[in-house]
């Protein structure tokens, strides 16, 4: 089952267990190892706030590339050009992203199941239409590289630690809001839309105030994981900013790992985001795209076999042996 | 959820160790001044897979032939390949190879995005960055020291393009003042740094540019931007196409029986052996602007020649077609690399060594097999790359222009009309 | 001009409106989302080319094989996707996106990522006034006007097709008429997917074909689809047209880069705007779900 | 508390519920019964704001719920049930009840504790963990109610509850029923089982073809002519148990 509610206080010992081990990664001087970790972490970062909107809720967005890439924007140009700091422009970003969601949401939101996805697709790539085409502002299809200059203020840094350190900050951050969440009204109002959108208004849950939230909310997260990870990779254009693939992956993530529970798409980032970069590099030389044919056949697999994910199946076996000490007890 | 966390806890312990094994183990396997190791990037799979594996077969052909004459100074050459097809690929391959292949060395690649991060990575690493292919010119625009681009950038690229477009237009009794230039490019980097060239060449020419219209290279139909080029009514037309769309340009052309008097196409998709291919006949008398891919051995310095003719038949047992430019720009930036760079520095563990024979480098206009040269700038553009006029003669690329690459004679210039043909 | 351009979309509209017309028959008769119905069109190009690089046999001579690939690819698809009919979409979806991965890089470990294009048997074009017409495109155009009439004339008058039609108004209902709907959903899947690999195999003629092709073609069946009002087939049929001048003309007028653009807004609008379609209500009888 | 006046319901000509006007007074409890396909389904609808309506007006508690939408009409205390019964399948017994208890609470330890009231008035306390999927109709029958309940509801709108019980369960659900209505709530319940609705009901009414035709008690109604024709012009399908 999918266990989003969670009732346990134990979910912040986790995410304090996780945090700290993938901390371990800071006494790494290697920047391939620091790379990977930090790859791994902003895929985890990015498919858990995907997870807010879209494992909650049970709407399907291929769209996040949009508030990524808007927030990339944002931030870059407000570095670039008007030379506000990034920590600024990381902020900026991710309420732009929100911003953006908010327009989404009071247009999209009331479409269901593959058209809310199809929409948000288009949307996606209307944006990238539109960063290509206003070169003047967005220097167009080139892109454009923030310069080098390490400093705090400039969140650019010569180690790679630093940045690792931001992001795993970042995850934290968006898991501890994915744990409040779970336990608050919000997260109990839309596992009600995602089981049953009807019934869940006939209790008084206002549906599309419900999705909009987590929608903004997801989105914000989105945006300024996307502003960190374009002042780490240092470079942004259109076609890698308002990328469908990138939403695609997140959605791939946290549906593997578990969509709609809280460690899901950690678990689904920390399998899948390294195996990505081992089998690339395995494979990728010698048998093109040979990885990503794995990619889909484990994709079609989970869906088929367990669609809870992993964190969904882990749990529903740890419930079944919970009831079944309770049945031995108790009748019926 | 007790079980859920030790679940959790084992999977995290299992990548540590995993991500902890990869990085540990070439460092046990690197057998120190054996080998030369070059890090070889490029697009191997997504989007630009096409011309990324060209690109890679160049390389790999010259450390092969490189290796087999007895490699640098009894040393072989040690090419450790990565697949780029993205800007977040290159940044993780480029630090993998220079933090556990340690290599000094990193040459590619085809798609200027990954070739920017790339570069940024290098030159922060002290490691010689060797571009062959990608044209952006901010690529050598912003201090780096340590990267090299062999080839042309966008705006030189376009300036020479509206160069032979104005040579032409005389040959055939243009006044370049008068005649009226119509430009279409494909909307990404490639097409937009090429008709930003162009733009300012012609300005300066007073050249008048009556159409400059830029379009997406996934478009499936381009009727619209044959039309407009036909509305413009413009004597030279200068396309920037990627192969799908320069194909169907062409196609489109003869459909809707349109023929300016110079028709000058830039890029793959006026080139690649696919565009003669699908046109057959069509392809007859069109010209396209590139280094070229028919280099003429007798010009070259005998080595040189051999050491081409070989490339070419071990390109063509690879992939079964003629090298394209791609191939053969990947194949002398790499022979240069390492037979005038890294043979000169004695090695790759001298960054300083290898910057100083690069730029001492001074080889005449004409003796690589694109018809180039080489002469780094303060930036580490090549001064001496140059492009030349191709055109379909028979089914095959010949080199039109300039004179002392051509192989042929130019035709069917002005373009006749399509039923003239 | 205006004239020139509407003739040139109203022929690479043809085209589209079989592969649209593919996805309406799935999403109706099944209520089954396919994602990756742009990438059976790839595959159609790409039998088309095998055909034509084993047997020189062009594309207007292999739809015979080109069917049978289809048919082979439609099953693959119905027994992937089969257990996920009348269940979850999102897990539709999710499976299509997951089979377009693989199908996309199966045929570039095969044929690698070159572009791969056939010869053109004609490539001259008829004058009309004005207007210059593509031979190759006008075969095209009507070739897919024929088909698009065969498989018209299938849905009204065979009881094959009086039947899909009803489990398209109504799977519930025609469950418990009898109507066999397990066999039928086999049934559309083959229908639908031989016609995007038909299209597939009409475009090899014009377009050339890479692995990734796809995905494009797949947001156009679906903005056709959308457009048209779900279910609607004859409304696919004009929204494929529409597409077809919609891409011309804005393309030519307000700017090739820009055109993709135009017909998403109009694609987005109309999906918030006015879901059921822009044809809904003007008097079409609909084969709705 | 309720007042329904000249509530018409059209689905392009055809209308299902026509000009049906009646009042629900604060405490009662008032029966809808009609043969299939008579409107009562339609009627709630219309009322829970699930469809707008064509004409006339509701108000509920003195305000004006004509063109609610459904999640503001049970923010306002109305709430109601479904004939096909909607559990959030993949949640826990508990988790459904508490997405409604959450309604009138901020924090999720209050919330749980409310749930578990209504779960403990509706026998559903020892499945707090059970997956809703995995409950008998029964169960699934009282989770509805269950869930409703905990958004303490000023009044109630049960839809069928009894149908596909047994006479044991119906017996239980009847007693449950009696005792909600002790805790003041206002109840309109639509019901096929005449019985349960003979005992439980203060006030009847009937509907036929989408129009109000009878209203009044459940003795005077049974023997109502109109309503006899009615039920023996459609299929005679009033339960007799």
């Amino acid at each position: 089952m999918r266990s989003f509610l969670s009732h346990k206080k134990s979910d912040y010992f986790i995410c304090a267990a996780v945090m700290l081990l993938l901390s371990l990664g800071l006494l790494s001087s290697n920047k391939y190892t620091l790379d990977i970790l930090i790859t791994t972490v902003y895929f985890c970062t990015i498919a858990s706030a995907w997870n807010i909107m879209c494992g909650y809720t049970g709407q399907l967005s291929l769209g996040h590339g949009a508030f990524l890439g808007l927030a990339q924007y944002t931030s870059t140009l407000l570095y670039t050009k008007m030379d506000i700091s990034p920590w600024l422009g990381m902020l900026a970003g991710g309420l732009t992203a929100m911003l953006l969601a908010l327009l989404v949401g009071v247009l999209a939101l009331r479409l269901k199941g593959p058209f809310f996805a199809l929409a948000t697709i288009a949307l996606t790539t209307i944006l990238e239409i539109f960063a290509v085409k206003f070169d003047g502002i967005t220097g167009g299809s080139v892109g454009i590289t923030i310069p080098y200059n390490p400093s705090l203020g400039n969140m650019i840094f010569k180690d790679y630690q630093p940045t690792y350190f931001l992001f795993l900050c970042l995850l934290a951050l968006v898991l501890l809001t994915t744990i409040y969440i779970s336990r608050s009204r919000l997260g109990s109002n839309l596992v009600a839309i995602r089981e049953n959108d009807l019934t869940a208004a006939s209790l008084g849950i206002n549906v599309f105030r419900n999705q909009l939230y987590a929608l903004m909310i997801s989105s914000f997260f989105t945006g300024v994981v996307g502003t960190l990870y374009a002042q780490y990779v240092l470079f942004i254009d259109p076609a890698g900013s308002f990328s469908v693939i990138v939403s695609e992956k997140a959605a791939l993530i946290s549906i593997i790992g578990g969509a709609g529970t809280v460690f899901g798409p950690l678990i689904g980032g920390i399998l899948l985001a390294p195996t990505e970069i081992f089998l690339r590099t395995w494979l990728g030389s010698t048998y093109q795209g040979a990885y990503l044919i794995v990619y889909g056949v484990v994709l079609i697999f989970v869906i088929l076999t367990i669609p809870n994910g992993i964190a969904g199946t882990v749990s529903a076996y740890i419930r079944k042996c919970n009831c079944k000490t309770e049945q031995a007890s108790g009748d019926d | 959820m007790k079980k859920l966390s030790w679940f959790l806890i084992l999977m995290l312990a299992s990548v540590t160790v995993l991500s902890g094994c990869s990085s540990s183990t070439p460092a046990n396997t690197a057998k120190p001044a054996e080998v030369i190791k070059i890090g070889v990037i490029q697009p191997r799979s997504g989007p630009l897979a096409v011309s990324g594996e060209d690109s890679y077969w160049g390389t790999k052909i010259a450390i092969d032939m490189v290796n087999e004459a007895g490699g640098i100074k009894g040393k072989k050459i040690e090419a450790v390949v990565a697949d780029v097809p993205n800007a977040g690929a290159a940044q993780n391959e480029v630090n993998r190879l220079i933090q556990n292949e340690k290599v000094k060395v990193i040459t590619g690649i085809y798609g200027s995005a990954m070739a920017e991060v790339a570069a940024g990575i290098c030159n922060r690493n002290e490691v010689l960055y060797w571009e062959h292919i990608s044209v952006t010119d901010r690529l050598t625009k912003q201090g780096y020291k340590s990267v090299f681009r062999m080839h042309i950038n966008g705006s030189l690229f376009g300036e020479q393009a509206a160069q032979i477009a104005e040579s032409y237009a005389k040959k055939i009794g243009l006044d370049p003042t008068k005649a009226t230039v119509a430009v279409v490019s494909e909307n990404g980097d490639f097409g937009k740094s090429i008709a930003a060239g162009v733009d300012a060449y012609t300005k300066k020419a007073g050249t008048k540019i009556v159409l400059n219209e830029l379009y997406d290279s996934k478009t499936t139909d381009t009727s619209p931007i044959v039309l407009k080029l036909k509305a413009s009514n413009a004597d030279i037309v200068i396309a920037t196409s990627y192969i799908n769309d320069g194909i169907d340009i062409t196609k489109k052309s003869k459909v809707l029986d349109y023929s300016p008097k110079i028709f000058l196409g830039i890029g793959s998709g006026y080139g690649l052996a696919a565009y003669g291919k699908s046109l057959e006949k069509d392809a007859e008398g069109m010209i396209d602007l590139d280094p070229t891919s028919t280099p003429v051995l007798k010009n070259l310095d005998p080595n040189m020649a051999k050491a081409v003719e070989e490339f070419q038949k071990r390109f063509k047992a690879a992939r079964g077609y003629d090298s394209p430019t791609v191939g053969y720009l990947a194949w002398q930036a790499t022979w240069v690399l390492l037979n005038n760079v890294i043979a000169t520095a004695g090695g790759t563990d001298n960054l300083a060594a290898m910057i100083k024979a690069a730029k001492e480098l001074d080889i005449k206009v004409g003796s690589l097999p694109t018809g180039a040269g080489v002469k780094f700038d303060e930036s580490g553009q090549n001064t001496r790359a140059v492009i030349s006029a191709m055109q379909w003669q028979k089914g095959k690329l010949v080199t039109i222009y300039p004179d002392y690459l051509a192989n042929a004679q130019g035709i069917m210039i002005p373009l006749p009309a399509w039923n003239k043909r | 001009m205006l004239l020139q351009l509407i003739v040139s979309g109203l022929l690479l509209g043809g085209i589209y409106a079989l592969l649209s017309l593919g996805l309406s028959l799935i999403f109706g008769v099944s209520k089954f989302t396919n994602f990756a119905h742009g990438d059976f069109v790839m595959v159609g190009m790409y039998m088309a080319f095998v055909s034509y690089g084993m047997f020189t046999l062009t594309p207007y001579f292999s739809w015979p094989l080109v069917m049978l690939g289809g048919v082979g690819f439609a099953l693959l698809l119905y027994l992937v996707a089969r257990s996920t009919i009348e269940k979850s979409g999102l897990n539709q979806i999710l499976v299509t996106l997951g089979l377009s991965m693989v199908l996309q890089n199966t045929v570039l470990l095969f044929f690698k990522s070159d572009y791969k294009s056939i010869p053109a048997t004609f490539g001259s074009s008829i004058k009309l006034g004005t207007v210059f017409i593509s031979t190759e495109m006008l075969i095209a155009f009507v070739i897919a006007v024929v088909i698009t009439g065969g498989f018209f004339f299938f849905i009204k008058y065979t009881d094959t097709g009086r039947a899909l039609r009803a489990v398209s108004d109504d799977r519930a209902a025609s469950k418990l008429m009898g109507l066999p709907v397990n066999l039928l959903d086999p049934i559309a899947f083959c229908l639908g997917i031989v016609l995007a690999c038909l299209a597939g195999a009409l475009l090899m003629t014009v377009y050339p074909t890479t692995p990734t092709i796809g995905s494009g073609y797949n947001l156009i069946a679906w903005v056709t689809v959308v457009l048209g009002g779900l279910g609607y087939l004859q409304g696919a049929l004009f929204s494929a047209l529409l597409i077809g001048i919609c891409e011309t003309v804005s393309g030519f007028y307000l700017g090739a880069d820009l055109r993709q653009a135009v017909y998403y807004v109009l694609f987005i609008l109309v999906l918030v705007f006015r879901p059921q379609g822009l044809f809904a209500g003007l008097g079409m009888k609909k084969v709705k779900r | 508390m309720l007042s329904v006046q000249n509530v018409t319901k059209r689905f392009g000509g055809l209308a299902a519920v026509k000009d049906v006007s009646f009042e629900v007074e604060t405490g009662s409890i008032v029966g809808l019964i009609g043969p299939n396909g008579s409107g009562k389904t339609t009627l709630f609808n219309v009322i829970s704001g699930v469809y707008p309506l064509t004409g006339g007006t509701v108000t509920f508690d003195g305000r004006d719920i004509s063109s609610m939408e459904s999640s503001r009409v049970a923010n306002l205390g109305l709430v109601r049930t479904f004939q096909i019964v909607k559990p959030f399948n993949e949640l826990s017994v508990l988790d459904n009840v508490v997405a409604g208890a959450f309604q009138r609470c901020r924090n999720r330890d209050e919330a749980e504790d409310k749930a578990m009231v209504a779960m403990k008035m509706l026998d559903l306390a020892q499945y707090k963990d059970t997956l809703a999927k995995n409950l008998t109709l029964a169960a699934k029958k009282r989770l509805e109610i269950a869930r409703i309940l905990s958004t303490d509801p000023k009044m109630i709108m049960l839809d069928e509850v009894m149908g596909g019980l047994n006479p044991q369960e119906t017996e239980q659900l009847v007693e449950t029923v009696h005792r909600l209505h002790e805790l003041g709530i206002t109840m309109l319940i639509i019901e096929h089982k005449m019985k349960c609705i003979m005992e439980l009901s203060s006030k009847v009414i009937v509907l036929n073809n989408g129009q109000l035709i009878a209203m009044g008690t459940p003795q005077a109604v049974v023997k109502d002519p109109e309503v006899i024709k009615a039920y023996l012009g459609a299929d005679y399908n009033v339960e007799s148990y």
